[in-house]
């Protein structure tokens, strides 16, 4: 069951990352994460397991260090927050065209622009739609408590390599800073130079005699080549929205209504549940774990089966359009959210079923 | 010779505490107060009568806190 | 069981600590617990808060906006969560810094004088624990025995010879605590 | 409350030798106790205010503690997005060819985040003046190791010590942009001391003079504490800063009239 | 009606911006655009007009300079192409954040990565759903002819001021390369010193004793002051979608079938409906011309009279989830999208419209 | 095709003095007739060749004319993002520790975009090298100018010549670079003659052969020519570098085992 | 009237000017036109090529597949383009550096030998005026006096003292073309 | 004393006629052909007898399309 601790979410990703074998962490401080950097500093795993960190210039150096990481077939991560994140993009859609296995951390802040270092979640579609340039996804975990926060790390490293794929955990200010209990697993170690090798053929670790150069680029100059490219790409979302779905449904046997919410909205949702009973409104709450691939066919389902919807973000409306896409009954779907750090009280939430859904 | 005698104001309730204009005193006019302001800082006040109006405290403070008073008087 | 406590003063006064040992002496006796500290660069000089719930189930919000109790070390707290106290809820404070007392009729309001004895004892890094002591007094959730724990995982090793002044300092705290009166106004 | 040594017959408004300039906005800086952005921004503004240049002066605050640098500067001002502010200064000053443009920026945000800005900008020769206070740390975000952070220097993303051949060295920016064809004057100075504050000024007040004669970049670089960061209380900083600080980022001007200074 | 040329959509671009007043381009060469930036420099408006062109280090310097330029209330531009622009992502929402006006141009390639210079329309996503981080939008212009290259410069640097906004032109390495005719408006003048006091008063001029000091900034450490902001934003964005939108329908009087393309798929489509008419299916075309706005309104009730909507884009499927959300009536609505580069002839999206509309 | 002066006695493997080594892909470079890159390649791979290095190499490609160089050089590689290669090799490098990592840039990717990322890499003294291609112009986006163009020099973006005091200054990236503790060895050489290619190899074999020492970034610089952005016949264009580039950016090291060398 | 044209052949070879003087002089007798270029790195040297629509009605797509006719300039561009002409159209060629003739029979083919005559006449430089000579003896779709008026406006105006020779290439090019009739094989 | 004799092969499809080769060439063994290849490129060809197999006219070729072989033969 490994072993207890009580941790803020940015330090339980620290820690896991350790645990889970990773190679090497590239960041630049940014409020509210900065402490995933600052726990690893502390704990010097590289002098215990032999993990690289090293704190970067700037974020488009942290992530080009993701990328050059990445190619080496080593586990790499990066963390950030939002204006950090925005920075990223060019090196993100990279890591997506050669198709490498990377962990991003975005520990969202309010926005937009230097917008305030309270929680946010208004990074739903940079992360879910691309950022970046390009046809291109990432995988998405939306952890609310600090024990996903560590789960989720060895989950996105395997994620990751099993699609050669870029991963992003993408949770907020509040989960980043809070303290929960968490069970951490009993480290794994590092793979060797002889697994590396032999797992990821793809990678640059130095030609043998034995096989061609390992290439990795992001270009092709041949149009055709390129669509190849895409569709390979495409092919292998196809997959991931096949296989790696994850949601949770609370009280949703017997509800009448449904919140929708991610991360921390999710958790106040579940407040927001208990109050809602105590006054006889039967409301369950769907949380999309995975953001992409987004749990469309889940909760198409539930919307056949309840009365009506309602999406809780910290933003002005951005998961609602994958919930719209997905819902294909005839009931209300609407949307609640606050915005730039200010985060929904459960009171309110039930408030707004009342009037918006219910009320309808 | 002629002397200067000084004063100095300090506003308390913006002063931080610092003590960085007591370092910059020549003639140790400046000592902390045992009291709070309702920021919860001791602040600056002046303990003694040997100003001279030099402004070297008020240019020191961060906070810029301290105004500084002048007159040049006869020397006694 | 489920407590949820808002604990807030200014930066230096270890509220965030005070918090954390809490929390983790609830983790050593099986509990679920949160801690949710306010951040960021207003917590420079200014003002810092936690929010700690210790609870036998499943935490949901982390969040709250109304407390079971506010433990409370300055001014500017107790106008800002006074009124977040639910009825019938504990509202604990240190009279040291405080102009203005608090008013509601509804709750239970304990004053704690740990500052002043902390400073009277050479104990004033353990201030905190004073006044968790006076909480504990009043709500025992964890007990003595857990928080012994919690104080040795929560604390760095180097610190662990302060065990016992921290657990002192608690005893005194539970023996400080005092019920206030709000007089018709 | 009652003052003991107050002087009633001298405190009269003619007798005022030195006071906070009205060009500071009245509220308190956000600054921690002692720290040495609030004497800066006051000698900036005395600066402005003595050559009367105040409806010519655009400001750029960074991302780091002077953040709000707005709130107190009582200029126009735009604040940056982190470590681009002489990419907002350049534009800024084309676009009003005849304004004093400052920018005025913390180690990280300058020497880490937006070295190619700073470089490019000096080499460029634009014609504005870059603050740069280098307090040897990132403060806002709570004490993480900047690009100038000494050798063995503690800091919450190097605990034990900066370790130069893990985390490199740390880099004197100052010195590398006053090789540029496009500076003019460069100059490092503090403002612990009544002395350094009077440099200061001065150099500031250069740096202003200069713009009038549209030779490129002016930079003035003041060694500052970071008591916060450091964990240390103002003062014992300030005493930390002037015997490990200055000898690694020795004060005087470095280039002056678009020449090195010989050392 | 202005001066007859024949021109480069990016040389469109860059001579409407001169004559449109515009005060400063600031930009970085990437291909297929940097036939901006060099027709500026040719052309040398700093003699002329007194326009600052400036050649930054890089896009992250371009953004920035763009930033500080929008700052001042002056007329301002910046081009690149994907790569590019995801560099620009945190700037983008800096100007959102703190509401300026500027126009970005995105002439778009292949990605993800480094992709190919070929053209695509797979930054679709990031123009609209919002690149960076935090709730923003930028009104996004998609021109499909050099003609609308020209036109919609002033139209944005109109708009960006209306609004106080950043101001997208979203189109492609085609219609940047290729030449067609092109009227050009006449130059209207920079405007003066004065006259940007008066029309900018939150602009930094300079402080004059007659008012306080501007303030240029999106940070508000106060959550209930960014909430505030965002506020404002979203209040921004619903009067822009009341007023902005721009759309063409083509042949859609009578047609049973509509293509719903933007830019230059949306040219491609036009020959696509000649070749389908003339096998005598009845198709139509609803080409969005402002993408945020999305015309939701108007392909509704298009929606509503159909048998069917086809998007083509040249991306993986972006346009079609706002034409979907859109739509409210039970018709089939699918995508048709060619990749990295590759353009879709008309022949082909004739087949697929015959296959998987028609035949469903 | 007949060939007239052929000599087949002397047409014998055993015989031969120089050939393409096999480390160099069999297949046609993509650039320009006349192109310096296509020499350093094959310097670069003779080295590689000779130190015997092959499986412990990892090279980065940039984004200029060099971006398919991942398609010439038979060794593992990665292709950076515009400017960034340092970064990547930094990241690499740390990684596999034991590898032998070099960047391959033009002026552009080096000195414009990947300002930051190359002063910092150089900074930290990361244990790779830097192959710097100077060519002054941005060749693969159709000959723009760079940060190195010379003054009065000609491209798509100076197209009366860059002048100087609206374009900045030409940057002398490498002697900038020179200045900083974390590098061991930087040198300019070119490519345009015999002599000039020994040279280059002897930098070259330097550089990877410092890695072995593990103290710090070797950079070598190349001037080279660009005869397509420069509109000049490849012949002309060497001449017109000698004349003009070579003055600016004069050749011979600057840095030898981390010390500046006198001039 | 639309008439759609690719040319193709060595970036050298002035494929895109004489489609911009083309498409200039359509301008200029006030039809629509388009031109839309191969671009990028791989015209490096390598091979370019250009659409060119000319056409009495507003262009719908710009870029094509099937073209009315093509005009090749070497062997790479015949290999990828002599399959896009459309039944009943036209291929141009000129057969310096052709090493595989074209072979389809539903179409028109003619030959031009405008490099060899330039080169004879030291014309080298408006060869591609030639070409286009030839192309519009066939299909007149702008008349000499638009072409005219087509290079002023395409030409840089340093450069309008060649604008007599590019004239007299045209005429000369009108005079070199030639049908070919491919055999059965 | 001993003379080198020299000889060069030329991949003449990867030669893009730079001409650099013949500017390096001590001897002028190299000039360019009337031909092009199948690029269009004229391409370098030996001219005379006098290669030396110094191998200059190889290190500098950009394509490195130039194969160098030499022998030492006694002086005549
Ligand atoms: C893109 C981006 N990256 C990181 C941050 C977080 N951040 C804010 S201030 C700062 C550093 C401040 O240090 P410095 O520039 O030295 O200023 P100081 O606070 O020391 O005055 C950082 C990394 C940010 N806001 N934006
Ligand atoms: C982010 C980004 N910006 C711009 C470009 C376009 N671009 C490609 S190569 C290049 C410059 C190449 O110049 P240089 O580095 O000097 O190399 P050269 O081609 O001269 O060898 C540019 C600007 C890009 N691909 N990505
Ligand atoms: S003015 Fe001078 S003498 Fe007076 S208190 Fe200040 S420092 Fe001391
Ligand atoms: S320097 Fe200013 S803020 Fe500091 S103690 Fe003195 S008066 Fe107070
Ligand atoms: S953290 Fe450091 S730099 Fe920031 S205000 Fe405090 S002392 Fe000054
Ligand atoms: S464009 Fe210049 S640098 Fe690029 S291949 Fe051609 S000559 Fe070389
Ligand atoms: S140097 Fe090489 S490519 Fe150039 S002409 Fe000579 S053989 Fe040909
Ligand atoms: S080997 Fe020497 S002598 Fe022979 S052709 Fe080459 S350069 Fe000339
Ligand atoms: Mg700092
Ligand atoms: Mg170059």
């Amino acid at each position: 069951m490994g072993e207890l601790r009580l941790m803020k979410g940015n330090e339980a990703i620290a820690e896991a990352a350790i645990r889970a074998g990773c190679d090497g962490y590239f960041g630049y401080p940014i409020t509210p994460q900065s402490e995933v950097m600052e726990y690893l500093m502390a704990e010097k795993p590289y002098e215990s397991t032999g993990m690289v960190v090293l704190q970067a210039e700037s974020e488009v150096a942290s992530i080009n260090m993701l990328y050059g990481g990445a190619g080496t077939g080593k586990i790499v991560m990066t963390s950030s927050s939002s204006p950090g994140i925005s920075l990223m993009q060019e090196g993100i859609s990279y890591l997506a065209g050669t198709q490498l296995p990377a962990l991003i951390v975005n520990i969202v802040r309010g926005g937009p622009g230097l917008g305030t270092i309270q929680p946010s979640q208004a990074d739903y579609n940079q992360a879910v739609k691309g950022g970046g340039h390009g046809d291109y996804h990432m995988i998405v975990y939306a952890p609310a408590s600090v024990q996903e926060m560590a789960d989720f790390v060895a989950t996105g490293f395997k994620a990751a390599f099993k699609y050669r794929t870029p991963v992003m955990i993408l949770s907020d200010g509040a989960i980043g800073q809070m303290m929960e209990k968490v069970y951490l697993s009993d480290p794994v170690p590092r793979r060797t130079e002889e697994e590396i090798i032999s797992q990821c053929p793809w990678a640059t670790t130095g030609r043998p005699p034995t096989r061609d150069h390992n290439i990795i680029t992001s270009l092709d100059l041949d149009p055709a080549g390129q669509e190849r490219l895409n569709l390979v790409l495409q092919e292998k979302y196809r997959k991931i929205e096949e296989n790696e779905v994850m949601y949770e449904e609370i009280e949703c046997e017997d509800a009448e209504y449904i919140f929708t919410a991610f991360g921390l909205s999710a958790r106040i949702c579940q407040k927001a549940i208990e109050l809602a009973r105590e006054k006889g409104i039967n409301v369950g709450l769907f949380r999309p774990i995975t953001l992409f691939p987004f749990p469309k066919k889940e909760i198409r389902e539930l919307g056949r089966k309840v009365k009506g919807i309602m999406v809780v973000e910290m933003n002005a409306g951005q998961m609602i359009e994958d919930v719209r896409l997905s819902v294909d009954s005839d009931i209300p779907i609407e949307h609640y959210g606050r915005f730039g750090g200010i985060i929904p009280t459960p009171d309110e939430i039930v408030n707004v079923l009342e009037n918006k859904i219910i009320g309808d | 010779m002629a002397k200067m005698i000084g004063d100095i104001v300090i506003d308390i309730e913006r002063c931080k505490g610092c003590e960085v204009c007591i370092a910059a005193c020549p003639f140790e006019v400046i000592a902390m107060s045992e009291d709070v302001n309702s920021k919860g800082y001791r602040f600056a006040t002046k303990v003694n009568d040997k100003c001279t109006g030099c402004t070297n405290c008020a240019i020191v403070c961060p906070d810029g806190v301290i105004t500084v008073y002048r007159v040049k008087v006869a020397a006694e | 069981m489920t407590e949820e406590i808002i604990i807030a003063g200014f930066g230096g006064q270890g509220v965030l600590s005070m918090g954390k040992i809490l929390a983790y002496s609830g983790v050593m006796q099986d509990q679920e617990v949160s801690w949710m500290p306010s951040y960021g660069p207003e917590m420079r000089g200014g003002t810092a808060n936690v929010t700690v719930i210790v609870s036998d189930e499943r935490i949901s919000s982390p969040i709250l906006n109304k407390f079971d109790t506010a433990i409370i070390l300055n001014q500017q707290s107790m106008d800002k969560f006074e009124d977040s106290v639910k009825p019938g809820g504990l509202l604990i404070f240190d009279p040291n810094g405080i102009t203005r007392f608090p008013k509601r009729k509804d709750i239970n309001i304990y004053s704690i004088a740990a500052s002043d004895e902390a400073g009277k004892l050479g104990l004033s890094i353990v201030f905190n624990m004073m006044v968790l002591g006076g909480f504990l007094k009043l709500k025992p959730i964890v007990n003595l025995e857990n928080i012994h724990k919690g104080l040795e995982k929560s604390l760095p090793s180097r610190h662990h010879k302060l065990i016992p002044d921290n657990e002192k300092a608690i005893g005194i705290g539970m023996e400080l605590i005092q019920p206030i009166q709000v007089l018709e106004s | 409350m009652e003052e003991k040594f107050a002087r009633p017959e001298i405190r009269k408004p003619e007798n005022i030798v030195y006071k906070r300039t009205d060009l500071l906005v009245d509220r308190p800086l956000s600054y921690c106790p002692g720290c040495g952005h609030g004497v800066v921004h006051r000698l900036l503004m005395e600066v402005i205010e003595e050559k009367d240049i105040v409806s010519k002066t655009i400001g750029i605050s960074p991302v780091g503690c002077s953040v709000l640098a707005y709130d107190f500067l009582d200029v126009d001002m735009q604040g940056a997005a982190h470590g681009r502010a002489p990419a907002l200064a350049t534009a800024i000053t084309r676009l009003w060819p005849d304004r004093y443009v400052f920018t005025y920026q913390g180690d990280g945000d300058l020497a880490a985040i937006g070295t190619a800005e700073t470089i490019h900008a000096c080499n460029r020769g634009e014609n504005f003046t870059i603050i740069f206070i280098n307090n040897g740390i990132y403060g806002m975000t709570g004490g993480q190791m900047a690009p100038t952070t000494l050798p063995g220097m503690r800091s919450s993303t190097s605990p034990y010590g900066r370790d130069v051949d893990i985390m490199g060295h740390p880099l004197k920016i100052t010195e590398l942009v006053a090789n540029l064809p496009g500076t003019y004057y460069v100059t490092r100075q503090s403002v612990q001391t009544p002395g350094a504050v009077r440099k200061t000024k001065k150099a500031l007040r250069k740096a202003f003079d200069n713009q009038d004669l549209n030779k490129g970049v002016s930079l003035v670089e003041v060694v500052s504490n970071c008591n916060s960061g450091w964990k240390m209380t103002p003062v014992q900083s300030n005493i930390w800063m002037e015997e490990n600080m200055f000898p690694y980022y020795p004060l005087g001007d470095i280039k002056v009239e678009g020449t090195l200074v010989e050392k």
